[in-house]
């Protein structure tokens, strides 16, 4: 049955099209005591920085109409722990791990990537040039994302590229006018894949205490109500590059899947949806194998980008 | 080891206004659970709430769990409307329970409101483990809202009321019923409720050297230790350490372990 | 019970803070069999053109998690047909109107607010820069909405203002990168009030069928799944311009209401609730005076901006 | 002039796999209701699903209406696990119902699968204006998802039933029933139905000179004119009139005025 649903992500072979997104699976062990993770096409890690990371104080998280704000600031072990600690336990399941990762500098970016490829510690590296939650939102105009500016994207693309021969994955922010063009930027940097959407800037006030909800004021929306939007920029950046997409957001059960890969995902992740339903993954390896059935097709591979628009 | 299951709705009563008792079928998870624990109970099959509620275990049977709580919102409303042999998916249990101190001289707990919830299960594991029931002050805002007091009377407990109207119990604060009790070194606090009672409780129980369990509460997506999204804060001083997961680390902790004047207490509701 | 609630919107004397959002309310007629219209603080109409337009083919919309896509294509009656059939009856409620117009020109744009106001047929003029259905979506990168863009958003208000001496609110796309920057423009450009948001791009697709969900492939969402999206961008620019803003996206509640005014919004619009529950407007106004009361707040103006940060 | 009311459940039954009829108490839209009007139903109390659905009235009684319906998706599927006496906000009457044409020599009902929901209350409406009962053209994919054929018999209705698999009646469609019928001028014709079924019809009826009454869906957002979302392309040439709206201008239109070549059935399920 898995031929049918291989598919190959700017170089990373995946036994199915389905990974999780970063920072909602952690390091692949808390959720192995639902399902054997080795079921994923692959694992995708927590952002990993050259440093520990405190993050932002709580709180911060927030719920809201199909969806939740999350303001965690990149929290993470850093670099070495993630070595010593969290990549053995992944490297004994079967697949794939896509390391994401968080740097300050386009020199850090690098450094990351170089290094979990020497430890052996990342089948594929995706660099995030886009989290909200990093920057001081109190801060007047305050550094935009890196994701935010193509020049910048270009740079950083460069950066990592020139470090590592695995695969590459650069990670949008829909916070943007034009996702085409970060994507095409990534793309000139020598990217081999695009990974979006990462959450969409948002904000929560408690009507009663008059306070934000979120310690940081503003956070980043996840989970189904972005689907429409998240859809939207993969077809988008589908049809512009001619490199792979991972697309992600919002995406809850096989149908959603199938969505995306239709408007030309040639992978997705699923974010939020774990936290409502840990195995949710494997459900929806299972639906696509169904789906192909159902609709008499061979491979995956020829859902992808299939969306009829005539 | 958590399970995730449909469990059916055993029982349901208002224990008081707007406080609920669920009974849940839940064999598998009962089997696991130890007070001080919780599970996440998806409330709707619709997206309306996205995310998954935690409750505590109030009691723990051989064949289900009971949760207490308060309507606080759209997800409480839910569950408290139930239908009758209605079915959740419940996953649990989670996090790390009550710490048992054989050795202690006094097992004190201390509630405040709702609370209560995980004491039931913990005062029924006391009395099992130490064959010596807790003391437990009980307080709330006023005699209707008193919850358990029957329970743990039943149980054999000295049970110390504080209501802020003063219209069963002492007109005080859980806080200084507790510090009448006169905890010393030996004794053992276990403390669920207002983060402001908690900090209070932590503080009294450093100046009289007694040890101190607190149950902590935090907005949780995943209840499972991966999102890191219900942190607190804590003493340890190493950058990865600063902040502590409610769900995985907690949600008792060791009152000292926890940085209390970094709190926000003026959003809280 | 009314002066407590009274708030002026750029010059725009509402006795209270609530109006519907362009295109979710026709032009007033329908709701009017549910509630008196005149209630609510102003009536803001569906986007008024030069010349009648028969908006996009069928299928329009679609509904998502906690919200919706339409792509209506900004239909409607054209300007004559609006002052003979609709405006008379709008002015016959005791409620002034903000009357949203659409043009594809900057003239156009001055030609209507300046017909608007010498036939006495809007109290208020709304330019919507910012419909997200109207161009091709099909047609590679097309030309962006003017509020995508600070320069044209400069030139289009600087248009309008030239024409018309009534209160002037620019509605703004939440499709860019930094809102401030149209936000500045619009401010530079004469404006006395900002409107946002309006429609989140997005899209969805049948996985049965493979096609769109929507003819036009691409549509607005709108509905609470953006409600955070919108409170960010209200914050973002009630702290940036030294005009009024007019808050909407996802209010749904007088929570919501609460949480937009408090994040600066002089008054707010209500859209996709209203589909809902016809009458959620009224509601919502008795709420905000019950939400006076509870809190002991003389004036709903001492609720905007007042959010807590420190 | 519709209302919107809280509407108690009073009869909820599965008349076929997948299909219900649930009896609502509904008196002030019940008086104003016409046979082929629809109602706009809050399925949940939470945002899942956001918007109403909308459905036609089945039959129309003094204090109350009859929904009949099959389970597309969440919405329907909410629906259909009503408990008893539950309430629903029903927002109606809206729409234009069938005009009812008392010179006609011959009304004949085409209805396709769930298609049929409108035509109980519009056969009860002919035979109370017109004193006769209409011939009726039941189609169906197999015998078991035929509706109300008892129900049209019993008013004396001469039923004709047509299923794909010819488990019941003619294996033939519903359109292919009605031209062996051989309507003619004179005749007024009522149909619902998929899109496809409709614009054959349509197709017929212009060709046999008959008069051609079609009850169209689309999906819909506010079910009042307002929101200009659930329009399909007309036969009018001027620009502002070119698209009408189901819920305001319809949902029953004169099929010579609907641009069937329009409609983009392949993106029909
Ligand atoms: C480990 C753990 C165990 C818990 N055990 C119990 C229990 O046994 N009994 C019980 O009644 N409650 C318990 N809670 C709290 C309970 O989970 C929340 O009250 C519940 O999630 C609120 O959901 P809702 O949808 O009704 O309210 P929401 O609509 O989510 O929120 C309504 C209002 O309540 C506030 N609120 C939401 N969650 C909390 C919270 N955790 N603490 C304080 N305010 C909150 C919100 O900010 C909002 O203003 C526990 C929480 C945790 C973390
Ligand atoms: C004026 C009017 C009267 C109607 N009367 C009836 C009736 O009496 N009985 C009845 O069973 N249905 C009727 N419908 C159709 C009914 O409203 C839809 O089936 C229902 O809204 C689907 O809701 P859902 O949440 O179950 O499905 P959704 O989750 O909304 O959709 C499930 C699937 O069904 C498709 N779908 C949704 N709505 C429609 C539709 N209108 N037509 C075709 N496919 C659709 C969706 O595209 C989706 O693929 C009527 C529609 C209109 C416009
Ligand atoms: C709690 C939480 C933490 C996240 N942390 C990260 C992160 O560390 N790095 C990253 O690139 N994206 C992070 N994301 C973004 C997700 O990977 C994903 O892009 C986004 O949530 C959209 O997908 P979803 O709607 O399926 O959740 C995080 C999202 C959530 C909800
Ligand atoms: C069906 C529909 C039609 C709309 N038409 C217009 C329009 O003609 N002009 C305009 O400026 N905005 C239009 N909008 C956008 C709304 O005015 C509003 O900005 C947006 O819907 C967000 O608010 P909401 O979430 O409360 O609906 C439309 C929105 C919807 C849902
Ligand atoms: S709720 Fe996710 S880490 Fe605690
Ligand atoms: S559904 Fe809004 S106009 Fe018909």
């Amino acid at each position: 049955m898995m031929p049918r649903l291989q598919v190959n992500l700017g170089g990373l072979s995946m036994k199915n099209p389905v990974t999780v997104a970063s920072g909602t699976f952690g390091y692949g062990q808390e959720y192995d005591r639902y399902f054997d993770i080795g079921l994923l096409g692959a694992v995708t890690t927590k952002s990993i920085s050259l440093h520990p990371r405190a993050g932002n104080r709580p709180p911060r998280l927030v719920e809201t109409a199909a969806g939740m704000l999350n303001a965690i600031g990149l929290q993470n072990v850093g670099l070495e722990v993630y070595l010593s600690e969290k990549a053995p336990f992944l490297r004994e399941r079967k697949t794939p791990i896509i390391a994401n990762i968080y740097g300050h500098s386009p020199d850090e970016y690098a450094t990351l990537a170089d290094r979990l490829e020497k430890e052996g510690a990342a089948d594929a590296i995706e660099a995030n040039l886009s989290c909200p939650n990093v920057h001081d939102a109190k801060g007047g105009r305050g550094p935009a994302l890196v994701a935010q500016d193509p020049q910048r994207v270009l740079l950083y693309t460069q950066a990592v590229r020139s470090a590592t021969r695995l695969p590459l994955l650069i990670k949008l922010s829909p916070n943007v006018t034009d996702i085409r063009e970060p994507a095409l930027a990534a793309q000139e940097g020598g990217a081999d894949a695009i990974s979006l959407i990462n959450t969409l800037m948002g904000m929560a006030i408690d009507p009663e205490t008059r306070r934000p909800r979120l310690a940081n004021i503003v956070g980043g929306l996840s989970g189904p109500a972005i689907r429409p939007v998240a859809l939207k920029m993969v077809w988008d950046v589908a049809r512009t590059v001619n490199i792979s997409v991972l697309g992600m957001g919002g995406i809850c059960d096989v149908g959603d899947a199938i969505q995306f890969l239709l408007a030309g995902a040639t992978a997705v992740a699923i974010g939020s949806m774990t936290f409502r339903q840990p195995n949710v993954t494997v459900n929806i390896i299972n639906g696509l194998s169904e789906y192909l059935d159902r609709h008499n097709i061979n491979s995956i591979a020829d859902v992808v980008g299939a969306v009829r628009t005539d | 080891m958590p399970f995730i299951k449909n469990c059916r709705v055993l029982v349901r009563h208002e224990v008081a206004p707007g406080h609920y008792r669920l009974g849940l079928r839940a064999p598998e998870i009962a089997r696991e659970a130890k007070p001080g624990q919780f599970c996440m109970i998806q409330v709707a099959q619709g997206f309306h709430p996205f995310l998954r509620r935690p409750m505590s275990f109030e009691r723990i049977f051989a064949d289900g769990v009971s949760i207490l709580f308060k309507v606080e919102g759209e997800g409480t409303r839910i569950l408290a409307d139930c239908a009758p042999d209605q079915e959740f998916s419940v996953q649990g249990p989670l996090g790390r329970g009550f710490p048992l101190d054989m050795e202690a001289e006094r097992h004190i707990i201390v509630a405040g409101g709702i609370g209560v919830a995980p004491f039931p299960a913990l005062a029924e594991g006391i009395i099992r483990a130490c064959g010596r029931a807790p003391e437990v002050v009980l307080a709330a805002r006023s005699q209707d809202l008193l919850l358990c007091d029957k329970e743990f009377q039943q149980m054999g407990c000295a049970v110390h009321l504080a209501t802020d109207d003063g219209s069963v119990g002492d007109q005080a604060t859980a806080v200084e019923v507790l510090e009448r009790l006169a905890p010393a070194s030996g004794s053992c606090i276990y403390a669920c409720g207002p983060m402001r009672m908690l900090a209070a409780t932590a503080a009294l129980a450093e100046r009289l050297d007694a040890a101190c369990f607190v149950s902590l509460e935090a907005q949780m997506a995943c209840g499972d230790g991966a999102c890191l999204g219900c942190v607190v804060e804590s003493n340890f001083e190493n950058e990865g350490e600063q902040m502590v997961r409610v769900c995985a680390d907690g949600p008792v902790f060791d009152a000292k372990t926890i940085h209390w004047e970094a709190h926000n207490y003026a959003a809280d509701r």
